[in-house]
């Protein structure tokens, strides 16, 4: 199986899913499919035009909450790898968020340590978001009711 | 003991972080949240809407019972909106 | 919900996933993630190293079968868009062979899409694949059993 | 009539394409290889696994049922294994 194990990262730069994809393949030839979901800054919220969304973090915690979500994904989907980057700081409507991509030996296993990754990490991952409406006002996102039930079918960690 | 405060607990406190002495006899998280709320009414309000703030002591989620010892690091935090 | 509808290529060339989810997202801020799944030629069929692969497919029905699963997908998880690239001809391992990408307002119906994607081009695209092995040796590789018991669970287009 | 062969067939049958005249009476999928089946030995081998061979008539997938008439394409291949 030869896990590279969770690369896990959280800046404020953007990403480059071709270049994450082939890191993550680099000098292997055994990995069947990769599978991969980016979140993106959508540009309304309510239905109000927003200019700007703010995503603060808990630094440590966050690595290492990432890390292991990784982990255990890596495990319970036998990945040959996976790729976490969540980007914090001010982003724009249109900008990229976080990137999960996963690599094994065939679909179904990429497919589901992704959409397993990308369910927790709303869940579990110490980030937070304050969105600014076009008319100035500011307010935190609250958490969806939608996220812990669709993460509660993957189970307890 | 450390203590860090996220998003608007952040600025309902007025701090993101600060490191206090605990008093004698507060060894769980919910006796924390207990003695925070006495401190003043940026405490009193982020507190108040106990339901919605989680925890993480050192750095693992915690529920109230979770014990607390001087040297830890306590966060305080709402429901995560990562993703 | 705007949806630009599935843009569909059979080619040689090679594809970047960043280039393909920058022209889904392109001009638009309502998008609030993109699913993915890659296919990747790997190295070793039944254990035995392989020093290429070469696609066939059937033209015409190819682009036809896939706009009509683009379609379909679209409709069904109710997409902003869909992508899906197909290479044929000679590849060798470690080369990407497939790039199925979904853009959806929320997560589920992204990676939903996806998944109902790869597994119908498995079953219903007209492609063929034989495989040459490091002895010289040349297979043509039977369908698999699993993929038509993976599409089933999406039931009849 | 237009036949297309693809994969194993194509190279059991040798050769990709061709042009036919259907013979009176045939009018599906079924009668057409019954009648294909004749024309030598490549034809034999190939359409002899029936089980595995699939159909398409004018580009849609079509079962053993399907009508078929002049001018129409029918293409015959492996199950398929693109992805």
């Amino acid at each position: 199986m030869d896990a590279v194990g969770a690369t896990i990262r959280v800046q404020t730069a953007d990403f480059d899913i071709a270049a994450e994809s082939r890191a993550l393949g680099a000098d292997r030839t055994d990995i069947g499919g990769m599978a991969s979901f980016v979140g993106l800054v959508r540009g309304t919220a309510s239905g109000r035009p927003i200019s700007s969304m703010t995503l603060e973090h808990y630094p440590g915690m966050t690595e290492r909450a990432l890390g292991a979500i990784g982990d255990a994904a890596t495990q319970r989907f036998e990945l040959q790898g996976c790729t976490v980057i969540h980007r914090v700081g001010i982003l724009l409507p249109g900008d990229q968020i976080v990137l999960v991509l996963t690599a094994a030996p065939h679909r179904q296993a990429a497919l589901d340590g992704c959409a397993f990754l990308i369910d927790w990490l709303k869940t579990r991952a110490p980030f937070w978001k304050k969105e600014r409406f076009a008319d100035g006002t500011e307010s935190w996102v609250d958490a969806r009711e939608a996220d812990d039930v669709t993460a509660e079918r993957w189970g307890r960690l | 003991m450390r203590i860090l405060y996220f998003a608007w607990l952040r600025e309902r406190v007025g701090l993101g972080e600060e490191q206090v002495d605990l008093p004698a006899g507060i060894a769980d998280v919910a006796g924390l949240i207990a003695w925070l709320r006495t401190r003043g009414p940026g405490f009193e309000a982020a507190f108040a809407q106990g339901r919605l703030v989680r925890c993480a002591v050192n750095q693992d989620f915690a529920g109230p019972d979770a014990a607390i010892a001087p040297g830890d690091e306590v966060a305080f935090f709402p429901p995560v909106t990562g993703g």
